[in-house]
């Protein structure tokens, strides 16, 4: 079963990830290939010097049997939390646009917002009226 | 050992199978899944913190917020494509006969009206595989089987556009030309008149209007015969919103704000 | 049939990287290092070498780990709750029983959360996971008892102002080290006893700090996902 | 031991500008003068701690290693002037809490990782860096801002996707994540068979976010969108982020094939893009492609002189591509347009010293004699061997000076005083060092200058590549070109990135 580890599966998982995010047109669904995708290399990075039988990185560990290397671990935290604020951000930003075009269908944004641009000239594009006089939301 | 190499090989699974999820909601809720398996994954890597993080973030704060954003409950969830004077998008903001009649509709409900663009040819695809309740933007076919068609509130007819060299005689109704033969976006369709791209179609009255504003000069135009309707159509489960949508539609007619309505969208 | 050759295209090429990267896949040399590991929980006081990497070592890291969040909780709140509030926040469930079972799950999650993050240097955890899940004990809550409520409650106690003062006095705490002399990002407080709650104080100290800015920043999140009615 | 200190002032600074709003102007000035001492401290004789340092004094094996070579101080001197020019730009504007900010932010990500000597530090600044830009582009909520900000985001992430999965791969084969101990591990064996995988991976990762074409297909939206404050930034300073981590990447590896390959395509790519547009902005960005084409054909050449020349190119271009992006936000701004045609019709309406301002980046930009533009391609021109460079810089010249002939009109008469430019001591500030570029050179590195002298042959030839940029804008300019726009949406966007991961490492693997 040497064929079978988390690196294989890892990269298995980046390539479902990056297909759907191309193939599939609806933009959250496309978000969560890109978590996907993100994620992939996390699992890539805890598996890659992971041998069968290591213990978990906390000491005292027992004699005899090797742990786990602690480095990866630490570093795939952070990538964990950034991982979260991509989505978080995109998200917002994916609601934002659907609430302007009503449609979550990235060709049709992206064409919409073309022609947007095209016809209106980008100078002259209005902003988002509702952003315009709301009140600074940060304290 | 074992139950490492069975996690693994779920991964790719729930990851595929949730990510060609046609709802939304089904495909964040796999992707909640595969963040726990993930983690399971992790804790027999021996990354017992990676696993709690990842449970927390990934599993738990994630799919919060992707739910939180695509929930529906307290919503109205219509699809439907743009057609000018029944549901058209103007600055941001949706006017239209539809439009008025579906806003009448979820405020006695209590609901929020969400209109979603999408294309003619979809909207009963997603009306049977999605969580939308109805479908809109000017439907004048007979729906298939498990969708609910509702009263139609404005009479219509189907309309074939073929080029002006074409001089076989007025074509008859047949089961292939039997509905609105476009299905894309009508934004493309009116891109597709401008550039001359399209070689022979039938639409409806409301997107014939619509597109005879542009130059159609060298099309020859045959009204075909049989009249029908633009109605909605409901969601598998819905019936009873259909009945009363049905129900609604009538008050309007009765008490004559449907013609108003009519007026002032379609003069 | 452009759709077809694009998902076509879309599926080799995806596999093509993926290739490249599996049958080139360098052979594990197992783990090195391991003076360098007990050195540094000695040092640290922390047996959890995660924690004595992620919070020791590589603090520089996590202090931008904790700011890339800092950023997300301001983009998040700047571009959500800067509209005309049609906000109607009720509590999410419709059902006796969620709610029901919510109250009484909501102080057993705050619970691990403080666990985990009080034990993060001994135990897996730490402040960050103990940050969100504790996050996630108020949105139980919040099903229990209605987001306005907890909203008030909360913003009673000051807490945005501290969204912002906490991530100042991390930042702080990283760079006192240098008016005692010694490098910036060092852990600077006294090293007790090996495998004692305050066996390693620096460390106790930042997740404490970070679990408490993350409890703030994911609620804050949370707040504005759940004050929002968009249309997706 | 104080090398932190960079990035953390301005993080500190950024967070107090949240919690006391007041006083959130104040703490850019107060950023400024902290950076100055700092650079100060830095020239200082008594300063030899200040060189390279672990963060927090761990070990090298798994602590973060922060150096101040000559490429991190070249750097922080462009932050610092386009944070002075930027700072004066938006001083009169109405300036909101929390873009100062993301503002403070973006400066300490760009110190953080100009220091850095870490590939996994590398990866969580750059993210950083991806955030923060994405906020900032999209800031005044516009729908094609949002939407050209997503799609850098989401480009972005994919590509630091694959640059972990570089670290990752790495990382196995080194032990630790130092740039310093990947170089030894490379030059001990570089025939190991991971390393045209390691290095693929790294650099199709950050290519992604240092405008490489093919890679970056995100950047003339984004560049464009953004305000143009924020634009002077992206393309003059954080753009070269990337740049800097391949520069260090090529220190490890042997990449100079593919970075002259990838400059070749981008510069070229980014020309022809720039020459058909219409769009003044659109085609700054697009500039910004074909100078990174420079950078990299530079890198490539990997000699002494050609990395003196990287450098002082890069400072350089941040100087007058800011300068252009400023004074073409103002005129915009002006005439409510950004169409080139449109502008040139109503020059009268736009302030004297914006044009002056837009004029001389142009004379910069394009590479005539005095100018820094200038004076720091003449290095690149001459230690670039092999007629390949040389013909490729070549044609970047002339479809530099070809896609700014457009805007010649735009400095004709009539030269009324008009309006008043509210920013115009930005400009000044920036055009300082693209004026006296070499003295101010000089007094900084003193002898040990990058700087040959004025050389009368590259001289000459510059003034004949504008001559010759110029005809071939008079003959384009009757074609009806329009190259195809679409290969800058979202989906060829993630192909690009995919095919040209594997073509890199194909290229590695074999050449």
């Amino acid at each position: 079963m040497g064929w079978l580890g988390g690196t294989t599966v890892a990269m298995i998982l980046f390539a479902i990830g990056t297909t759907a995010l191309i193939v599939r047109r609806d933009l959250v669904i496309k978000l969560l290939a890109l978590g996907l995708v993100n994620s992939s290399g996390i699992l890539f990075l805890i598996s890659i010097r992971f041998q069968p039988k290591m213990e978990a990185p906390i000491l005292p560990a027992k004699v005899g049997i090797p742990i786990a290397d602690p480095l990866p671990q630490a570093l795939v935290l952070s990538a964990i939390v950034i991982n979260f604020a991509i989505l978080a951000l995109s998200l917002v930003f994916v609601m934002l646009l659907v609430e302007r075009y009503h449609s979550t269908d990235c060709a049709r944004i992206e064409h919409a917002v073309e022609t947007e641009k095209a016809t209106l000239g980008s100078q002259n594009l209005a902003a988002d009226p509702s952003g315009a006089d709301a009140q600074e939301a940060i304290p | 050992m074992i139950s490492r190499a069975v996690l693994l090989l779920l991964l790719p699974v729930i990851a595929g199978v949730s990510l060609f999820q046609r709802r939304r909601l089904s495909a964040v809720i796999g992707m909640g899944l595969f963040s726990l398996v993930l983690a399971a994954t992790y804790l027999l890597h021996s990354a017992p913190d990676v696993a709690v993080t990842e449970a927390a973030i990934g599993a738990a704060l994630v799919t919060v917020i992707y739910v939180l954003a695509i929930r529906r409950t307290g919503r109205l969830l219509v699809v439907g494509d743009e057609v000018p004077g029944l549901l058209a998008l103007e600055g941001g903001e949706f006017v239209g006969v539809e439009v008025d009649i579906l806003a009448g509709f979820a405020r006695r409900l209590g609901l929020d009206l969400s209109i979603q663009i999408a294309p003619l040819g979809d909207v009963e695809a997603i009306l049977l595989h999605s969580d939308a309740d109805l479908g809109a933007g000017g439907l004048s076919s007979e729906p298939p089987a498990r969708l609910h068609r509702s009263r139609e509130h404005l009479p219509t007819a189907l309309v074939r556009l073929r080029p002006q060299a074409d001089d076989r005689p007025t074509p008859q109704e047949s089961p292939t030309t039997d509905r609105c033969e476009y299905s894309g976006y009508f934004s493309d369709l009116v891109e597709a008149f401008q550039r001359n791209e399209l070689i022979e179609t039938t639409l409806d009255m409301a997107r014939f209007l619509a597109v005879s504003r542009t130059d159609i000069s060298s099309w020859r135009v045959d009204r075909l015969s049989t009249p029908r309707g633009y109605a909605f159509i409901a969601a598998p489960r819905r019936r009873g919103l259909r009945d009363q949508l049905s129900a609604y539609i009538d008050e309007l007619e009765r008490d004559g704000s449907l013609d108003d309505m009519i007026r002032r969208h379609l003069p | 049939m452009k759709r077809i050759v694009r998902t076509a295209l879309a599926i080799a090429l995806s596999l093509a990287a993926c290739g490249i990267v599996i049958f080139n896949l360098p052979i594990s040399e197992g783990a090195t290092h391991q003076n360098d590991m007990t050195r540094l929980a000695t040092e640290t006081g922390a047996p959890n070498l995660v924690s004595a990497i992620y919070l020791g070592a590589r603090l520089y890291d996590t202090l931008f780990e904790v700011l890339v969040f800092t950023v997300a909780v301001i983009g998040v709140r700047f571009y959500l709750l800067r509209r005309p509030s049609t906000a109607r926040a009720t509590p999410i469930p419709e059902s006796h029983v969620l709610q029901a079972s919510a109250q009484i799950l909501y102080p057993l999650t705050l619970i691990l959360g403080l666990y985990l993050a009080l034990f993060g240097h001994l135990s897996p955890g730490g402040g960050f996971s103990g940050g969100v899940v504790a996050a996630s004990g108020l949105l139980l809550c919040v099903m229990s008892i209605g987001a306005e409520t907890i909203y008030r409650r909360l913003s009673g106690a000051g807490i945005e102002r501290l969204e912002w003062a906490l991530p100042m006095v991390i930042v702080a705490v990283c760079v006192l080290p240098v008016v005692f002399t010694r490098p910036i990002l060092s852990n600077s407080l006294p090293v007790g006893q090996a495998g004692h709650v305050f066996g390693s104080p620096s460390i106790l100290l930042l997740n404490i700090l970070i679990g408490l800015k993350v409890l703030i920043g994911s609620w804050m999140v949370l707040y504005a996902f759940i004050l929002y009615r968009g249309e997706i | 031991m104080i090398l932190p200190l960079f990035p953390l002032s301005h993080i500190l600074l950024g967070l107090a500008a949240i919690a006391w709003k007041a006083s959130a102007r104040a703490t850019l000035i107060v950023g400024l003068i902290v950076d100055m001492a700092l650079v100060a401290i830095a020239f200082s004789p008594a300063a030899p701690w200040l060189s390279s340092t672990v963060a927090g004094g761990w070990t090298d094996a798994i602590g973060i290693r922060l150096a101040l070579d000559s490429l991190a101080l070249d750097l922080i001197l462009l932050t610092i002037l386009l944070e002075l020019a930027v700072i004066i730009y938006l001083w009169r504007q109405h300036l909101r809490p929390s873009f100062v900010i993301l503002l403070q932010f973006l400066v300490g990500a760009v110190m953080a990782l100009v220091l850095t000597q870490d590939l996994f530090n590398i990866y969580v600044i750059l993210e950083l860096l991806t955030l923060v830009s994405f906020l900032l582009v999209a800031y005044d909520r516009r729908t094609f801002q949002i939407w050209a900000s997503l799609k850098y985001l989401i480009l972005a992430s994919v590509g630091m996707s694959i640059f972990l999965l570089g670290v990752a791969v790495a990382y196995t084969n080194v032990g630790s994540l130092g740039l310093a101990a990947l170089q030894r591990a490379v030059a001990e064996n570089p025939q190991a068979s991971w390393i045209p995988l390691a290095a693929a991976l790294l650099v199709s990762g950050v290519s992604v976010k240092a405008g490489i074409l093919t890679f970056s297909l995100w950047l003339p939206d984004a560049h464009s969108a953004a305000p143009a404050a924020i634009s002077a930034f992206l393309s003059g300073l954080v753009i070269k982020m990337g740049v800097v981590v391949l520069i260090r990447l090529a220190g490890v590896f042997p990449l100079a094939l593919v970075l002259q390959i990838l400059g070749a395509i981008t510069g070229i790519g980014g020309a022809i893009y720039a020459m058909a547009s219409k769009d003044l902005k659109r085609m700054l960005a697009f500039h910004t492609l074909s100078q990174i084409g420079y950078l990299l054909i530079g890198m490539g050449v990997a000699n002494e002189a050609a990395a003196k020349g990287v450098l002082a190119y890069a400072l350089a271009h941040g100087s007058f591509k800011a300068l252009l992006f400023l004074a073409a936000g103002a005129a915009c701004d002006v005439i409510g347009s950004t169409e080139i045609t449109e502008l040139a019709r109503a020059r009268h309406r736009i302030p004297l010293r914006t044009r002056a301002a837009l004029l001389l980046g142009t004379l910069a930009i394009v590479g005539l004699p005095p100018f820094d533009g200038y004076i720091a391609k003449a290095p690149l021109l001459n230690a670039a061997h092999g007629w390949a460079n040389q013909i490729i810089l070549l044609l970047l010249g002339i479809g530099t000076a070809a896609s700014f002939a457009k805007l010649l009109p735009l400095f004709k008469g009539p030269y009324r005083r008009v309006g008043n430019d509210p920013a115009w001591e930005s400009y000044i500030v920036l055009a300082l060092p693209i004026v006296l570029f070499l003295p101010i050179e000089r007094a900084l590195f003193g002898p040990a200058s990058v700087l040959p002298a004025m050389d009368w042959v590259i001289a000459a030839e510059s003034v004949a590549v504008v001559a010759t940029g110029w005809l071939v804008h008079q003959i384009c300019r009757r074609l009806s070109f329009r190259p195809s726009e679409s290969l800058f949406r979202l989906e060829p966007g993630m192909f690009a990135i995919l095919l040209g991961f594997v073509a890199i490492y194909l290229l590695l693997r074999l050449g």
